[in-house]
Order: C-alpha cells, then structure tokens, then sequence
C-alpha cells in the first residue's frame, strides 16, 4: 500500500478532489497548511511598517491506495494541480505497512 | 422656528446612529466574502465613510441642498459648509442646520457603500477612489436634489410629487441600480457558477446586520426630522416592515429549501429595512407588515433568480436594495395616508388617490435611467484612468493582501512566521527578497 | 398631557437600545456555546425579533396592555394596534403610545430569547418557533398585564402592590424560570459532565455582553418613561450594580478559582444588570452598589453548584437570570425609597415598610409558580405536535448544519471544496448524490 | 435653572455611547494583539469599567469635581455620591446632577483602559488592579479637576485659562504620557524588533474603531452638556476630522508604503478623534478637517518613529493619543473661535488671541509633568507590591492563559479534548496531574 | 519504530486519548483535517442556492511507537473510535527510520 | 529521499526556518497541530468549574531532503528548537519512495 501525499495550491482542491474521484480514489484527507519554498511570500504593511511574510497558504492532500494506484494517483493530481506557475507544489510517496478501515475492520485493499 | 432641545438630541442621535450603519455594512459585507477579502470588503465601507464626508463638506451638501432657483441641482452658497452653523434651515426648522446637514451626510456616506456588495471581491482599490468621488458628486448630489431639495421629483408645486420619506428612491433604487451597472461593466468573479463562493464568518453578517437594523432607526424615524409622533410611526412602522419581512424570506425558503437559514433572516430583514424606507412616516402599522412581508418574499424570489441567469451580484445588492426599493416605493404609492404623514394629499391608491403610483413610478423611473447610465459612464472613465478590475492573479489572492497588504486573522503561530519589521535592525540577508503582492 | 419631545427623544432611543439587546444576546450566547452550534443560538435569538414582533403587533400588546376592567389580561382593543397612534397612552401620558408599545414590544422580544440559553445546544428549530409563538402570548403578555398592565401583582388599589421597575419578575424571573422548566422537560446535553464543552469564541461573548450593557441603559433608564431625574437615577443605579456584580463575581472566584476570567467579568456584569432591574428607579446609588455586589456573588454560587448537581443549564440562565432577579425583586423589596421614585409608598424593609418584602416575595412566587407550569405546558403540547428535541444524530452534527444547512465559518480553502450552486448550470453527474443533513 | 427633558435626553444618551466606547477599545486593542493575549487585553478595558466606576462613586467623583475652595484638588461633599441626584450642579445647569456625574464617570473610566495599549501582552493582571485603583485617584481625578472641575488650568478668574473643549489634555495627553512612563518602566516584550509580532483579527479591530466613532460622538458632542446648536457643531467637528484624519493617513501611507491599509485607516480615525477632542466645541468646521489632517499625518509619522528606536509602544498610545492629543490641544490654541462656542474670549491665535496658545502650551506642560512622574511613581510601588509583569514563561504562553485561565477561541473539536469539570463526577485518575498555568 | 496514523471522528477524541494513555502511549499529535470518503458531506443553503459540501471535520492522530506496540494502538484506536458508522474512519501505519527527542537528543526507543 | 518530520514549539518556528534556509533547505511545509506528551495541559476555567486541557499548541514541520542531507537536516532542527524544557517536541524519518515536483514534472532530487 501507498500513502501519496500532495501540497497543493487551495484554489486547485476541488478540481484535484473531482479529478481523483473520478478515476475511482474512494477517499482521502486534506489538511491546510502552509507552505515554504521557491514561492515567495509576501510583504505585509503594519502601521508604517513592513514585514515580510515567507509561508504561502497551501492544502495537503493525503490519499491511501493500492501499489497499482500510485501512479495513477501521481499523474492525475500532477495534470490538475498544475498552473505552470512556482509554488505549484510537491507530490511525495511512502509505504504504508498497513492500513486498516476502522468501522469494520477491513484490511490492506479492502480498507480503502 | 425655535430649536427643540428634545428635537436636537433626536436627530444627533440618529445622525450618530446612521453613521454607525456604515460600519454595520461593512461587518455585513465582510463576513459574506471569503476571508481572503474581507478587508477589502471593509475597506470600501470604511474608507466611503472617510472620503465622502469629507466631500460631502466641500461641494456633495450644497450641490444636494444649497437653495439654487432650480430643480435640477443645488446652489453653491454651502461650499464648505459656509453659513451651515447652528441656526437652523428651512427643511428641519427645529433643529440646528449643521445637525440637520450632518445626518444628510451619513446618508451620502452610505448609498455609495452599498453599491460595493454588486462587485465584492473583485474592484481595484484606486479605481473604487475615483469611482467614489465621482458617484457622489454627480449621481447622489443630484438625485437627492431631485427628491429631497427642492428639485424636480419631490413634493412642491409643479414637480412630479413623489414620496420618499427616508431614501427608498434616492438611497437604495439608486445604489442598486448603480450596482446593476457596475456587475455589467465590471463582469464575474473567476469561478463564479462553478465553485461555491462561500460566507467566511456568518457570525458577522448578523453582527452586521443587527447595526444597519439598530441604525435603521436613526435613518428612518430620524427622517420625521423631529422627536414627535410622526418619528413614533416611522419608527414602529419599521421595525414590524423588518419583522414580516424576516418572516416572510424564511417561509418561502423553509418551503423551498426546506430549511430556514441564518442568512436568510438577517437578509429578509435586511430587505424589510429596504422597503419600508421610503413609507416608514406615510403609512399604517399594518401596512408596513404587508411591505415587509412583501419584500420578505419578493427580494427572496430576485435572489434565487440570480443563480439562474448567471449573474454575478456578489453580495445581491440588486435583488435587495434596487427590487426592495422597488416594492417599497411602489407600495408607498399604494398605501400611503395622510393620517400618518400630517401632509395633505399624501395618499396612496387605497386612499383614493391613484395618481400617487404613477408619481412614484416616474420618480423610480427617472432615478433608474439617470443611474444607470451616469454610473456607467463613471466606471468607464474611472477604468480608463486607474483601471476599475483587480488583476486574475490579484483576485486569487485576495483583495486583502493585494491590495492592501494586510491578512485578516493571524493564528498565534503564524504571528512568528515572518521576518522582522523593516527598519528594526534586521540585516539578515535572507530576507531581502522582498516580493510585494500589493500592486499599488 | 402634551407629549414632550425631550422624553420621545429619550424613549425612542431606549426603545432602539432594547432592540439592540437581542442580537447582543445572540452574540453573548453565540459565543458561550461550541462551534458548530453557534448559528443555531443566535437564530434563537434573531428570529424572536421576527416573530414576536408581529406577535406582538397582533395580539401580544392588547394582551398585556389592553383595556379590560379585569386584573388577569388585557382587552383587545389594541389587537393589530389599532388607536395606538401619536396619542399619549395613560401609563406614559408624554410620549406617543406608538412609542411606548414599542418599547414593550422589545421586553416582549428580549425575554424569551433569554430561555433559549438554558437549552442552547439541542432544540429543535421548528419546536422552539412554536414554543415561541405559544410562550408569548401565553405567558409573557399575562405576566407583563399583571405587573404592569393594570393586574392584580402591580400597583394600584386592590392589588398586591409589588415594585417592578423595569423587569426583574416580568422577564428575568419569568424567563428564569421558563428555563428551569426547559431543562427538565428538555433533558442534558450528550456528553454534558463528561466533556467540556467550551466556549467557543469568548470575545464574542464579551462583544455580546458589552451590548446588552448599553442597551440596558435603555432598558432600566428608559423604564422612567420620561427624560428627568428619575432616568438618570435609574440610569447610575444600573451601571453602578453592573460595576460592582462585575467585582464581586472576580472576587470570589479569584479566591475560589485562583483566577478572575473574562467570561467572569461578563457573566457577573450580566448578574448585575438582571438583578438591579426591579430595583433600578427605587433605589440610591449605594444600595445598587450592594445589590450589584450580592448579585455578582450569589450569580457566582448558583452557577458553581450547577456542576455539582449535574443539571445541565447550558449558558446558566437559571443561575443568572432567575437567582439574579430574586436577589433583585427581594431586595428592591429592603432598599427601595420614595425618595428616589417619588411614588408614595415605594419604601422597603429599610424604610419601615417591611409589607414590601412580602409584596415582593408574593409578586415573585406567582410568577414563578405560574410561569414554570405554563412553559411545561408548553412544551408538551410543543413536543406532541412538532418535537422540542433534536435527534442525538443533529446534536452531533451541531444545530448550524442540522437545523439550518450553514457553517458558521469557512476558512478560505473550503470556500472551493463544495460543488456548484444548484441550478446555476452544473451537470457533473459526481454532484448528485446530495445527502441532506438538515432535518428540515 | 430647570431641568430641560431635551438635554437630559441627549446627555442620557451621551453617557451611554460613552460607556459603550470601552468595550469599543477592548475590541479594538484585542484584535490588534496576538490571539494568544486577546482575552487579557480585553479584560484590562473591561475590568476598568467595573473597578473604576466603583472607584468613581466613593471618591473619584468627589475629587475631581467636588466643591473645594481650592484649584488643587475637589472637596468631600460628593463622597459616595451623597447629594449627587435629581437636582442640576452648577456645571451643567440643565440637566439631573446625577447624569452629569455618570457622563464625567465614563471619561475616568477610558481614560486609564487606554494606556494598556502600551504595554499589552506583559501586564501582569494583579498589578493592573492595584495600578488602575492608584492611578484614577492619583492622577486622573486632579488632572480633571485642574482642568474641569475648578482647577487652576481651566477657565476661570486666575487660572490659566486652557481651552479643552472633551479631554485631549485630561484624558488623550495625560494617558499618553502614562503609557510613555509606562512603557519605560515596564520594558519591551520578548522578541519585540526581531519577530512579526501581527495583530490576530483585523475585523474585530474594525469594529472597535466603529463603536469609539460612533461612541465619540457622545464624548465630544456630549460634551456641550445641553442639545443645542454647540452640540451640533461639536459633532459635525468631530466626524469631519476623524474622515479627514483617515484620509491625511491613509495619503501618507500610500505614498510610503504602496499600499493603503485597513488598520492605517482606522488608525489615522482615531488619531483624528483624539486630535478633535479639545477643539470640538471651539472651531469652525474647515478647522476640524485641517485639525484632522494633520493629525492623521503627524500620527502616522509618530507611530513609524517607533520602529526606528526600538520602543515597544505595543499598540502605539503614545504616537496615537499622546501626539494626537498634543496636536488636538496646539491647533484648538490657533483655531479656536468664540463664535463657535459662544465663550467669550475663547479665540486663538488665527483670531488674535495668541496667549491662547501659551495658555494651551501650559497645561500641557504641567499634565505631561505631573502625569509621567506619578505614574512612574504608582508603577514602582505596584511593583513592589504585586507586580507589574508577567514572567517570561507566562509571556510566551500568553495572558488569557496565564492570567485568567480562558482560551479566547476553541475550534469544534478541541471542544473534546478536555477533561471533566473537577467536580462533575470525573474520578478518572489520569486527570489527576492538573497543572495550573495561571499564576494566580 | 513505526508511526500509527489514523483519521477519526472530531467527538471520538477524548476517549482514544484516553485509551491510548492507559494503554501506555506517552504521547501523540493531533490535526484538524476535512475527510472525502464514503460518509457524504451536506448541503448547503446560502440564499435560495443549495450547495455540496463534500468534506466532513476529522482529526488525525500521529502515534510514533515501537513496532512492538503498534499493534495494540491500532487494535486501541479501532475499539474506541468505533461506532459502526460510515466515517468512523482509517488507520494506517508507516516505518519510521529514526525518532529523536529535541530536548535530550536520545534516539529511537528512548526518544518516545 | 527523505521525509523528516518535526514537531516544535510554535515560537521556535521562524527560527528554525530560517537556520534551515541558512543550511541549504528550499522548502519545508508547515501545519498547527496540537501535542500531547510529557508537557502537561493546562487548567481552564469557565464559570466556577476548572477543566484540564492535555493539548498543547505545536507546529509540525515536513522536510523532504535527499538521504545524504537528512542527519544535517534533523541536528539543525535540533540545535534550534532546542530550549531544554520539556515540550521540544520530536523529529523523525520516514522514507519518500518517489518525490515530484508538480510545476516542472521534475523527479527525485531536482523536484525538491
Ligand atoms: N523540501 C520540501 N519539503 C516539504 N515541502 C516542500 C519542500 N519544498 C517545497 N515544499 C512544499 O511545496 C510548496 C511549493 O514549493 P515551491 O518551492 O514554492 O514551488 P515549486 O514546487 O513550484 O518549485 C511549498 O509551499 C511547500 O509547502
Ligand atoms: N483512500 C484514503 N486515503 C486517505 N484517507 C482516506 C481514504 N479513504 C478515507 N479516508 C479518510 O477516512 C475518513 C473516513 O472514510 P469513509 O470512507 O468516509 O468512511 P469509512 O472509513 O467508514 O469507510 C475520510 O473522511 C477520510 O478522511
Ligand atoms: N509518541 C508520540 N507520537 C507522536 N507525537 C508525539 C509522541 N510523543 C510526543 N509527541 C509530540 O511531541 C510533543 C512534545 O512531547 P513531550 O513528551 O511533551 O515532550 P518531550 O519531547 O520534551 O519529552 C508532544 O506535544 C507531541 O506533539
């Protein structure tokens, strides 16, 4: 089992969401966060100050799928979420031992 | 005529009270817009509050109520509020004439501010300046001229004898026309029709929407202009349009979406507060709850209908304030009784007088095609200069932070997340990229 | 009596200080409770603005005011106002009586609105509308005629002579106890005693209680019915007792809690203001300092002990509202002087009048025995026909969602995470399956 | 003289809208602080209006105003309010004594809240106490009645002769010059000049801007003490220069910073607020808006000084009030005009009394002397005794915790994450290691 | 060392803390998430227009534990998050190549 | 490729970015979350009662580095959230099997 992870761009959510469900992902967790890297930040004016601001409003996605899915998942989340512009985001993959569906106990693929 | 010291006390209240609905507008708005554009929303409130009182003081009072020997527009003998002191004026004769100019002003604050619901979320701040100047000087000087000062619309011999007792015409057809043409000339918001464009603090819409009600009071029982009980009628008569009106949105939506929602009464109530305006001192109790109802049902209807024809009026200010000043202009010219009012002749269709509709209609027809069009060419000439429309990537963003380089709500955690003020001593070299986001 | 236009002015603005205490209770409560409730409360509170208005202008006025040569209720003379005009009313012989039944239209509203807090977090919507309609016109309106309207527990010969100045048994007491009843026909919360359930915005809270301060001014001062010596009596008695509930309540339980609070302070500033009401146009300022102080203090004691009798009083109008206006009604009873109010015999226990007490202790005790089997009544014929209680399911969910399909806050992501306005053109078949939750 | 129902309406009104502005300032402090220190902001306003209102009724009233003889300091006679009642006092011959008193009670009240913007988020909570208690008897009670109550600054045979129409000097300077004393003894807060230290909700400092405006309005044209043609002047002063202040800042921070901000604009209102204060009641309208002016712009450099020398005025005090006031009481020397306020004699500079000007010059002097070292010196003594900041630890987990134990926001599902109310059953024997943050 | 993730619902908190804590977990972090899944979201009503909302408010839990423990906090965490509801949400586990304390600097086991 | 995971005190955040910038760290993505552990809660009051609080406000960091820089990586953090009460919080690795930049496509090392 694979836990694909993604940042992505907020505005992008729902069209990624759309987009997943429709190639059969059943499920997946999204959380907001804030995002640091090439994308800079932005100022921010305070009472004649200034103040620079690094981190960028982002949503991380986090879906649970078959070995076969991952790629699948990669490619679809890389085809919406993409703008072309930086601070797209990142897509990252890591094994999952197991995984377990809590309402009936189900494992592995039937968890999903 | 004497000054009333109980007539003076009324009318600093409400004009302190209509001055209060501005702000109100402006938690109304901003709670109804993403977060990312709540200040920005605010901000058109807030700032109309600034400017226009300020213009309002050289050239908006006189051009609306300076005594000119016409009907079209106010003399200069108030620029700069010259002679405006503590004597008073002939429209209010018990009171001192600077009061009686101040509560004018808050009226001249608000209608522009209204119109910025139409376009949330996507107006350049330095277009919505210019803008600004402009409406007010030549679109509401003028129209409340026309009702109000003398001019051509209002009571008095040999003009069209339209009632309007607290702005149902001059305040909100105006602003919601105006709206109407805005949304025309400055188009949607990028995802309208396909994302839900969702109210970020519903919590603050009512706070809101509990001020313009509050300040409703001041607005339109002020417009008696005195402490008496012709004040007493506007104001009962409002608060029960407002009542009915909230009844009367949450019934139809109960009906048919089967459910009733928070934001749907705060804005029935809203609409009733619309509607009654113009009637509040010319009708029965009874009446104002059939307005309001009325208007309840009607602005829930213009609403809906938005949905269908793909019309992006962010915040409805077209289905609130321009088709509840609609109904409520219209039905003033049905209901209005000289019983309430004390002017003679100041009866409606039911009264016996059929004639009082057609007056309003001219008077709401008048001040529509002037607005509309006058609001148009003002948005052209104001996009020509400044540009009226926020960029596609300022608008993703948010007004907030593009244009004015503020973040509404920080958490306690982000308040470490950035770098120190510029200024303070920092030298460290990694912050000197400095990218600004606020394209001013 | 000629109306006076100072008085108009002050009560017109007493009467729009006592609407604005609603939604300032909407805010209080909205605050106390948790997130995904917080609409659900302050509709509570917003819709009886709605409704008991036009209840009010139906029915409830000449049910408490009317008329009627009997002790018990009022005529109907005053059913859907009619004569309640510009003229002066009896019991307010210098302000239009349009006026002054505005201005109980707003103790009519207010005082239901303050049950919902007991029940905060598990009514039923369409239940508490009918409870609404039937507890108005029920209970408020004969309670309010036997106090004021001429009934047999006001002033007057023949009748029991209890001193109520501007609600302490008429609303606190009476919504006190209405409470009482809710809880237990209503039932606990689930979780209550075993999580916590935390206020979920206290600033909001505290936005709320500074409203309801300010408007009770007009509240208490405006219950003079006039703008003199007798308002501003009243009017420092009710900031003073508000002052000092708000000291005692952080002084115990600085001692007790080893901290003074936030929601302290404002909860204590509430007890103050409840339990001066009765007594504010009666007494000297130090005796409101003293009622205040007890008031902050016993508030703190009912409140604490809730815990411990595992009686889940959400917002704890029982311990605030019902024990504030006992404290208050009695010692209004010890305190009150004719030298404040200038009606002969207005003397309490202090002044050798000690039958006062008793007047008061009778006035109190009908009320409360009253009031509590009425609202049982109530609720039951409430139950059978609508329900009263949400399902365990809804209270999960929250009231925001199950009673009314909103969500109090969205954060600028969720704004995209929801699918197309329905109607406005979506046809994705992946739409479709659209799961109500709202029971509606 | 009599008392007139018309004045008393209003000044009824006034106290009101005054004692509204302090909860207006705990919102408007509370947003600007970080989330972790908005509740411990907000009480520090909240509890002044408890604590010093009682102050006021023993003995605060009595010696600012009280008869003396001398013009140091007032008399005995109104101990406890004794006295203080229905019947006029000869410094506001129209209205119930009682009123006038509440009116001044509410300006002792604010005056002390405002100087906790300058040391927001390090005040320990108990040293507040003992310093608000110290400091309303200490300084605010002489410095008024030096000005106001008989004193050898204001007007009168021998005295200086300082114009100060609502308090720029009394309540705007002098708590300016605390919060600078305060500043210096109290130190910067941890991380100040190195982190962002943001505010947490700009919507919520929005709407406390919006209730001091609005509130402002009863400060300064309440201040006439009567509803008449002064009181209209004063208010339309009053509103023109708050606009033309938020105009003058916002032009400033345009062209500095590229951006006009939604706290700059509410900033640059109150700075022209305070600046008015003192004129008022003494200058023409087009005064008022260069008044405003100015102090938009002069406040807006004030406060950028600060980050230049590293001064952790948290919430800019001194830049706002502290300047804005001295600008507010140097221009009403130059601008002030009998005409206005009917005072003969009361001319500036412009009019050809340029004594007028030394005269303000000297009661600034002498407020700004006396003001810094007393307070400097009731700081050391409450920090001998109790405290007056937080420890380090408590500084970074922030005051709503560790003054008063209270979280001002708790999202939906934290609701759960607590234990049960010690006393409520819980015997579980994990939640026997509580752990007190608050200090108390 | 393995991380025990587990997405579950907001008011099943308190009682798998508590679980966890008797059963001797030290410690966890906890996350605000919105969850996509089987359990549909609700409908929205804002102003005559209904609107999908297809995210549910849940919390993800972050146990770090020895894989000899990871076990019992699944079998923990699927009893007392369990309702038998669509929703009741995931369990997933993960292996972690290192875990440090930031106050000691220990290592692995120590670290928990 | 490596995912270093971080949980700190929410006031050594910036501090910690920016000596993770100073080593050589594009980006890192950032989340609110609440910790429980050694660290005890705190006491609330709220109307005479007192309820204890066993959540702590945290910050979580995720890092995604190549293998080689991910001992630099976790002592950088640790050096920096380090204040030696209890609280610091925890750092630990997971492996990434697949990293992508969604902008260029890019994949392992070049996508971070
Ligand atoms: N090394 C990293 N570890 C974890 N998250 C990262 C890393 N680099 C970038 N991110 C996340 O990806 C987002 C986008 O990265 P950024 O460098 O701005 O743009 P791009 O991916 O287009 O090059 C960042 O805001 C951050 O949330
Ligand atoms: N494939 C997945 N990847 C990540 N998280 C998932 C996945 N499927 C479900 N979840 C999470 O688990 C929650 C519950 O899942 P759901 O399908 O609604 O119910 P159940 O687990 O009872 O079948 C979701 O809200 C989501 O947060
Ligand atoms: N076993 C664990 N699994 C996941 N996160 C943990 C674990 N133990 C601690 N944490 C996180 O680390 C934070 C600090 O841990 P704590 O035990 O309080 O202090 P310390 O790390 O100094 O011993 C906690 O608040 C929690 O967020």
């Amino acid at each position: 089992m694979k836990l694909v992870s993604a940042v992505i761009k907020p505005f992008k959510l729902e069209e990624v969401k759309e987009a997943l469900r429709t190639t059969g992902i059943q499920g997946m967790t999204v959380t907001e966060v804030s995002g640091f890297g090439r994308q800079r930040g932005h100022t921010e004016v305070y009472r004649g100050a200034e103040y620079q601001v690094d981190f960028v409003p982002k949503v991380k996605l986090e879906v649970l799928c078959d070995d076969s899915q991952s790629e699948h998942v990669i490619e679809t989340i890389m085809k919406t979420a993409h703008t072309g512009e930086v601070g797209d985001g990142k897509i990252w993959v890591v094994d999952a031992s197991q995984v377990v569906r809590i309402r009936t106990g189900e494992m592995g693929r039937d968890a999903l | 005529m004497e000054i009333s010291s109980g007539d003076t006390a009324w009318m600093i209240v409400s004009t302190a009270l209509v001055m209060f609905m501005t702000p109100g507008l402006a938690l109304f708005y901003g709670g109804l817009v993403r977060g990312k554009n709540v200040l920005g929303t605010i901000m058109q409130s807030l700032f109309a509050l600034g400017l226009v009182s300020i213009i309002w003081f050289v050239a908006g009072y006189t051009l609306a109520f300076g005594p000119s020997g016409n009907t079209l527009i106010g003399g200069l003998d108030f620029l700069f509020l010259r002679d405006v002191g503590a004597e008073p004026f002939a429209l209010a004769p018990t009171i001192p004439h600077s009061v009686y100019m101040a509560f004018q002003m808050m009226f001249a604050v608000i209608t522009p501010a209204l119109i910025t619901g139409a376009v949330a979320e996507r107006m350049r701040f330095r277009g919505y300046v210019l803008f600004l100047l402009m409406w007010s000087l030549l679109v509401y000087s003028p129209v409340a001229h026309w009702v109000w000062g003398g001019g051509f619309l209002g009571l008095g011999d040999g003009n069209v004898g339209a009632l309007d007792f607290a702005g149902g015409t001059v305040v909100h057809i105006n602003a919601g026309v105006a709206a109407l043409a805005a949304i025309f000339y400055i188009g949607k918001r990028h995802g309208f029709g396909k994302e839900a464009i969702h109210p970020h603090n519903i919590p603050m819409v009512v706070t809101g929407a509990a001020i313009l009600w509050f300040g409703w009071f001041g607005f339109n029982a002020g417009s008696a202009l005195a402490s008496n009980g012709l004040a007493g009628a506007a104001f009962i008569n409002t608060h029960l349009a407002t009542a009915a009106a909230m009844l009367g949105w949450l019934a139809v939506e109960w009906i048919r979406n089967k459910v009733p929602t928070t934001i749907g009464a705060a804005t029935g109530a809203v609409g009733g507060l619309v509607a009654v305006t113009p009637a509040a001192g010319f009708v029965e109790p009874w009446a104002a709850v059939v307005i309001g109802l009325a208007a309840g049902m009607i602005c829930y209807g213009a609403v809906s209908l938005k949905a269908k024809i793909s019309f992006d009026d962010s915040l409805d200010v077209v289905g609130v304030h321009m088709v509840g000043g609609l109904v409520g202009a219209l039905l003033t010219g049905i209901f209005a009784t000289e019983a309430i009012s004390g002017i003679e002749g100041a009866n409606g269709l039911l009264y016996g007088n059929a004639a009082q509709l057609g007056k309003q209609a001219i008077a709401v027809g008048v001040t529509i095609g002037y607005s509309f069009l006058a609001t148009l060419f003002i948005l052209k000439v104001t996009d020509m200069l400044v540009g009226v429309r926020v960029t596609h990537e300022e608008e993703l963003t948010g007004l907030d932070l593009s244009q004015h380089a503020e973040t509404a709500y920080t958490t306690v955690d982000r308040g470490t997340v950035a770098t120190p003020p510029v200024g303070a001593g920092s030298t460290s070299a990694s912050h000197s990229v400095v990218q600004r986001t606020a394209e001013g």
